[in-house]
């Protein structure tokens, strides 16, 4: 039942896929120094590939429901550059008027509903969201994208025996970076244990892949995807990554900490774009042009985006208790 | 008890209103149940055991037999995950009614409660709100103990994004849960066991009790009473030995906590001068510490002496019978603190 | 690694532990229509073996945490009659002093440092009990007693991975009575999934064993409170057992609701105490005025412990507000 | 800043005091904790990430490398389990601290810790208490939103058994943590971020700030302004203004929000007959709430005109700076509010 390899065409769009946020976080990363984006941004760059991969199967109704460490998902997702911008310069025009900030991204119309900053916080929503279709008969799914850190969260546990116990249509994809902020996994769950693993305890398929390659992450998570949408209930997906900035920010926390530049130098080998460029170099599918096309493509996007940002204005103080109440 | 006739607010029943009969608070709630979810297919019930024989003491009873196991879901032991279980599922269309047996539990629930649901609205600049409504039983007494007796209208109001209800009497356990579950936003209501089987004149009409209003119960002239729940009740049996000692208290059910009243209680502390506020909480930042510091705000020159609260002791409560039954005021303390108010 | 079978001294000793906590529910029970009592009792009759089998291992200065469902607990951990009695009976002389009834024991000098009724509240409260024994290089143990409901909680999880995390000496023991309340677990927790299953989650030894043959009981707990107090970390024991009575109260609740008859039937075939009494009498153990003796003791041990109760003051009300801070 | 000087109670530092040195609110948390450590061997840190390098917000600095992972622990992302590990630790002979680096995260423990460390020492009939200490650093700005600014002692000081402390010096941050440390009861100390780098004379010996009593920062004849945290900051700069204007403010630093120090409050009111309450928190049932109730209850006929109080606006905290500006109360809402209960 293993879902083929992506055809060409897929391939090229899921390599574009981590192009567009590679680009996107290396600009904010490149803007933030000027402190004008005054929201704390938890960069993805290194994650590319499960975001890329999970959301290439899904629909706009498709529902995700994401973290602090929300980019990448969201503009995998549909989301648009200029209102996600928009609002980490805190706008009026950004995609929660400026009221969420980085963490909290919403997107209706792509299919996010609000994004939750707690940890764990956002995992039984998305079981509650897609409990929701299951309850009108709807063939939409949700996805809940959460950290290794979010596993140790009561919430993971609740999640996963109220989805196994009614079967519901949610697959739960764990990016396991190994660390939450600065606390490596070794520091917070048992050696002899593991993220994946904990499926089989509420009878669920519980699978460890390689989060750093599209093609698996695409198959692998398909499945899952399939399964869902067939009405054969949840998966929990352990998908081990890695980080290349700090937790928060555009800094490199590299010999400060627990994470050493070895360390950073070894995952920075096994770079998702990287790793794919690679193939589809051998195996033609890469035109020579592309990259250098789409590079423009998102300088030009991201350049107008910019400039709407900017000159949006500010939400004005009787906005400042809006949308308390509905 | 002769109140719940005239306190009956038929501004919320409409003038075709298929009848009134007296119902029990429990038969109320129950009704409003079976009425939402017949005529809203979004909304269904979630909770622990509330299919089970003892139908959350009587007010689901016959519901998950009429509508079936998917609209009245029992639930796992999980309060804070099903909760955010009941929050995805309201943003994404549906009115979940999330019930709870005891206050205590809710407070297992406060981080998808106040840093989730409060919050969503606000976080997502007014693009996805939560329609979610939960049922707590508040209750006392049987040496339940500290972990099954508390009363969390205080840490439910002090944050912003949550609405606060609790009913009195029966019309406005129905009229109050209507409005909730119609209500886009996130609202708690606590329903006192000891009213449930108190009854009342309830219309058979599906009907809202305004979210925000309060209700005079007793028109009187020389302090007004402010109580909450059960403590409604104490204040209208207080009124009756009041009265017989030539003392002539207004009395106001606040009914809704948050957002409440606070013109209905000016205007009344304007003519009187003088305010008890009686909730069924503890004191610190309490209901009660609202009341007194925002009337006290508004009706300064007014008042005659200070607000008076009648609030739960500095302690959790105990189980033996001797404290309980002292630890909780009722009439008596009531009726003190407006003779004291009052001057003597 | 198989413990050895109790020898017969200290199946006498079990057998004897048993009838004891069936004595005192089955006394509570006769006594509570008075309406004295006048705090929820949680019985425990069916579920025995569990009780006596566990603490069988402990020594005073091991701790248990235990639940709304104590009473067997803490009798089988060496608390007073007296002074359960008398705090049931809203007494001063009992053992919250009258301000915790029945769902809160507390008997330090047995290790019982005090009982949460909150479901699944006491499980993290074992770890770190145990996890003080540990900072102390103590070699005493802790043991989490708590129902298959409170395995739904983020709690169960959260302290699973915490003592598994730091190798505490704590024995998680499950006792799954398939109900709580009145809520079978079918509704709560996925048919294809399984208490014990969850430990492998954390690298745990995870086990289902006969909650209602005291030997098994005894044997397997026994190698885990050796695990336990040598350092080689927690187990997860699932015991599959069943109440006799309702949730609470002394009270018949098959066919009101999801429990049967029959069910019930079933279950009192397995009677845990009968089932040791016919292997005490085939191994010819048991001398045959030793039930009828123990008996009389009992009674008059109960005897003694009512009439303190009844007899001792209740809290006045100057007691109402101390005891809120040290 | 001037009146940092003089606020240092000599009275309880003692008298061979080991000298006073100029530390910023970050390192006398710090010594604090390395004093606490050194002295007593029950006492240890636990918390997410709390021995990383930014060593929350540099108050844990060197710690982990002194006393080693097992004193300076930290743990998984499990706020509600892991509070049942610390209240299970200190119930059984160790002296946890537990380090939240936002208020909001403390939310999801409400559970072990309104439900359990309030109510274990009363429910054991005063067998077993909970010698807890939660350090929990409170903030705002740069757009951290709804979800990672709130502040939280309204929720906390509700319900009977937990105390309540808001350091707003270097002095206090010190000694309240290390009388924090000392009681045997759960008590949680809130440190505003953004008085980490304010510097104060902190004596070098282990001191307690008595929990219970108010610190007056400056006296003054015509108005009281009782503040909590960095609020008290405000006020000082407040009170500069207002004195070239002609008032005369006397400024009560509360500290001790849980118990608090109601007699040093209603003695300056008595004096001053006009208060203005200037807490970090929300409004509904929060601490200047409770103080506005009681001290017009203690002080009615003083009054001149109704306790005012400066809180938070009724919503969720905005991120986006242009709203963030305005949510957070100072120095001119201080002065305007002063100047209004004086009569303009
Ligand atoms: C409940 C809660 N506790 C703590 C935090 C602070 N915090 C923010 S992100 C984070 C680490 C999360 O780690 P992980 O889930 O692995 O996600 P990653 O950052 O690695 O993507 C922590 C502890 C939080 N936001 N929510
Ligand atoms: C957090 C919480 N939720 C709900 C309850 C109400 N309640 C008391 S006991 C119980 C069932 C517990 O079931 P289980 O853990 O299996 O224990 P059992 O009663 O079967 O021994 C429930 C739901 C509670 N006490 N605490
Ligand atoms: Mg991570
Ligand atoms: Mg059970």
């Amino acid at each position: 039942m293993t879902m083929p390899s992506p055809n060409d065409n897929t391939k090229r769009l899921l390599f574009k896929k981590m192009l567009l946020i590679r680009h996107f976080e290396q600009k904010i990363a490149e803007l933030y120094p000027e402190q004008e984006i005054r929201t704390p941004v938890h960069l993805c760059v290194g994650q590319e590939a499960v975001a890329a991969g999970v959301c290439a199967h899904l629909r706009p109704a498709d529902l995700i429901f994401s973290t602090h460490r929300n980019h990448g998902h969201c503009l995998a997702k549909g989301m648009s550059v200029k209102k996600m911008l928009a609002e980490f310069y805190g706008k009026e025009s950004g995609c929660c008027g400026g009221k969420g900030g980085s963490m909290h991204p919403c997107a209706p119309e792509h299919g996010i509903l609000g994004t939750s900053a707690i940890v764990g916080g956002g995992i039984p929503m998305a079981v509650g969201a897609a409990w929701a279709e299951q309850m009108r008969n709807g063939d939409n799914i949700a996805v809940a994208f959460f950290g290794d850190g979010a596993t140790e969260e009561g919430t993971f546990h609740e999640s996963l025996n109220f989805a196994a116990l009614k079967n519901i249509p949610v697959v739960f994809i764990c990016e396991n970076n190994l660390y939450a902020t600065a606390s490596p996994i070794r520091h917070r769950q048992p050696a002899a244990g593991s993220i994946a693993a904990k499926a089989k305890g509420y009878g669920l398929p519980g699978e460890l892949i390689n989060g750093n390659d599209v093609i698996e992450v695409y198959q692998r998570v398909g499945e899952a995807v399939e399964r869902a949408r067939r009405g054969q209930g949840p998966t929990l997906i352990e998908a081990e990554t890695f980080r290349w900035f700090a937790h928060v920010g555009p800094v490199d926390d590299t010999e400060t900490g627990h994470r050493s530049a070895d360390e950073l130098a070894r995952w920075k080998n096994k770079c998702p774009i990287r790793r794919m460029r690679d193939h589809l170099t051998i195996e033609n599918i890469l035109k020579s042009e592309d990259e250098k096309n789409w590079s423009i493509e998102f300088d030009i996007n991201f350049a107008g985006a910019l400039t709407f940002a900017k000159e949006s204005v500010p939400p004005t103080k009787e906005l400042l208790t809006t949308h308390v109440f509905a | 008890m002769p109140w719940t006739t005239p306190s009956i607010n038929i501004s919320y029943a409409s003038k075709n209103s298929k009848g009134i009969r007296e119902l029990s608070y429990r038969e109320a709630i129950c009704e409003a149940q079976r009425q939402l979810m017949s005529t809203d297919s979004r909304i269904f019930l979630m909770g622990e055991g509330i299919d089970d024989a003892g139908g959350v003491f009587g007010t689901t009873l016959g519901l998950a037999d009429e509508f079936g196991c998917e609209r009245v879901v029992d639930t796992p032991i999980a309060e804070n995950g099903m909760t955010g279980v009941a929050i995805g599922a309201a943003i994404n269309g549906m009115r979940p009614v999330f019930i709870h047996m005891r206050p205590d539990f809710v407070i297992i629930s406060l981080d998808q409660l106040l840093n989730h649901a409060a919050k969503w609205f606000y976080m997502s600049g007014g693009q996805v709100s939560v329609p979610l409504t939960i049922r707590c039983v508040i209750g006392r007494g049987w040496g339940s103990a500290a972990q099954h007796s508390q009363n969390i209208q205080g840490l439910l109001t002090h944050l912003p994004g949550i609405k606060v209800l609790m009913p009195a009497t029966a019309q406005d356990a129905k009229g109050l849960l209507i409005a909730a579950a119609r209500d886009p936003n996130p609202v708690v209501i606590l329903e006192h066991r000891w009213l449930f089987d108190k009854t009342g004149h309830v219309p058979e009409e599906l009907y809202e009790t305004p979210v925000g209003r309060a209700n005079i119960c007793r028109y009187g002239s020389d302090v007004t009473i402010v109580a909450t729940s059960i403590m409604v009740h104490e204040a209208m049996l207080a009124a009756e030995v009041l009265a017989a000692d030539g003392y002539d208290p207004e009395i106001i059910d606040l009914r809704s906590i948050k957002p409440w009243d606070e013109n209905c209680i000016a205007a009344s502390v304007q003519k009187t001068g003088r305010l008890v506020v009686a909730d069924t909480g503890h004191q610190y930042g309490g209901v009660a510490a609202e009341i007194a510091a925002r009337i006290t705000e508004l009706c300064f020159s007014a008042l005659k002496t200070p607000v008076r609260r009648i609030t739960l002791p500095e302690a959790p409560v105990p189980a033996a019978a001797s404290l309980e039954n002292i630890y909780f005021p009722g009439q008596l303390e009531i009726i003190a603190a407006v003779k004291d108010v009052s001057g003597g």
